[in-house]
């Protein structure tokens, strides 16, 4: 597990458990990651901070999110204990 | 039927509790049944004791040696454990409301797969053939599209990738 | 495979005899089986050995209770001995020139069926589902238009009629 | 099996049989009936005997020709020996 910190006071973090899937398992090299967040990030902030770390290894990779296992559509607000999972393009059958 | 498993009635039929008996008689009822297992598939019954479906449909999806060209030796399969569950069971309900079908039944199977093996069985039963062929292409059509499930290719020197990018 | 068979080579491939071992290797031959049963269904195999068909598709009709909303206790399938065999046989290999398929198996049962069960048994192998189901659509509904078998509807009281005029 | 002549000379007929199935069995009681017919008669011709034997129960009943089990489109010249059906539609699956 790594564990990232973007936030300057304790009192204003909340913590996310991101799931990795497939590509992003492969880029990432882990299963889940513990962040903690700053109050007010979105689906958009977390996506970007991911991205950033594969160093360019999804950069060719759609990725839909899911936020506490139901896909989402648009950014939105995540809050303390959300489970979060960047989804690359499924494969099931 | 024997296999525990779910029951949804046809629209919003309101029951009047002196009808009850009546009324339950007429409802269709569908019955839906999603597993996701680590063994490998056990085939839904095929047996006689249906009387009121002319079509039974069973697709099995099995692996093949290849993935985008390139020799393989397994798949393995990896899901988003309670999501792919819960997604595949919704996705079984909307095939149920949109074609006129009795029952769909579908096993995925996770983990190493061989060549040759099936990863995906699906059985459908419905009145005429027309409904049960429609429903399946768009079960498997849309399952290919949103439930979180993914492929590992195993290729011969060991090494496991993600099937996209098997290079 | 292990049934007697027909094998046909896909299009108009001109093998030259030296280079024959590794023509035939590429070349992919479709294998069809017809078979006018008068027993119950044997299924056809449905095991691990194909290392290219990633689909397999199984349709099953079966005998309902009613005929034109009319109760019935079984269906007796009558054919034309002979051109029943060869319709089906030239629909199967139609099948395969105009869907890209592998194999394609099917048995069709005569003589008194009873409610439930299986009257007709289409397998179908391919490296996809898209041409598995196209192809099991297009050889069932040809086969309903041009193969010479007839229902006849056992009613109730033990009388036989023609299907389409169960009165 | 009935047997009709429709022929003024011995010199000018030809043996054909009819197989009867479905509501053609149903509607003349046989399973298999042989005729004489004259020389050049037609699928045509021959469709029609069957029609007027069966007293109006084949006549909302669409029927497709078959000589030797093929199928036939347009009216056809028999010949001496041809087996001949009448096809009600057909109902495998």
């Amino acid at each position: 597990m790594i564990s990232l910190c973007l936030c300057d006071s304790v009192v204003n973090i909340m913590k996310i458990k991101i799931k990795c899937f497939s590509q992003v398992k492969y880029a990432l090299g882990e299963n889940e990651i513990k962040l903690d967040l700053e109050n007010g990030s979105t689906t958009y902030d977390l996506e970007k901070l991911i991205r950033e770390k594969a160093n360019g290894q999804l950069d060719d990779v759609s990725l839909r999110v899911a936020v506490n296992q139901q896909y989402v559509k648009d950014e939105s607000e995540l809050k303390d204990g959300d489970e979060v999972a960047f989804i690359p393009p499924v494969q099931g059958g | 039927m024997k296999w525990p498993s779910f029951h949804r009635s046809k629209g919003d039929n309101k029951i009047e509790s002196k009808n009850l008996l009546g009324a339950l008689a007429t409802l269709r009822s569908n019955m839906i049944k999603i597993e996701i297992v680590n063994g490998p598939i056990t085939p839904f019954p095929s047996n006689d004791d249906r009387n009121q479906d002319g079509a039974e449909l069973v697709f099995n999806g099995r692996v093949r040696d290849t993935e985008h060209g390139k020799q393989i030796t397994a798949i393995e399969y990896e899901q988003y454990e309670g999501m792919a569950q819960a997604e595949l069971s919704k996705l079984a309900e909307e095939t149920c409301r949109k074609f006129p079908i009795h029952d769909l039944f579908c096993q995925h199977r996770m983990g190493k797969v061989g060549i040759g093996e099936t990863s995906l069985h699906v059985s459908i039963w419905s009145k005429h053939r027309k409904e049960a062929i429609e429903a399946m292409d768009w079960f498997i059509f849309e399952l290919k599209k949103r439930v979180p499930i993914w492929k590992w290719a195993i290729l011969p020197d060991g090494t496991k990738v993600p099937s996209e990018c098997a290079h």
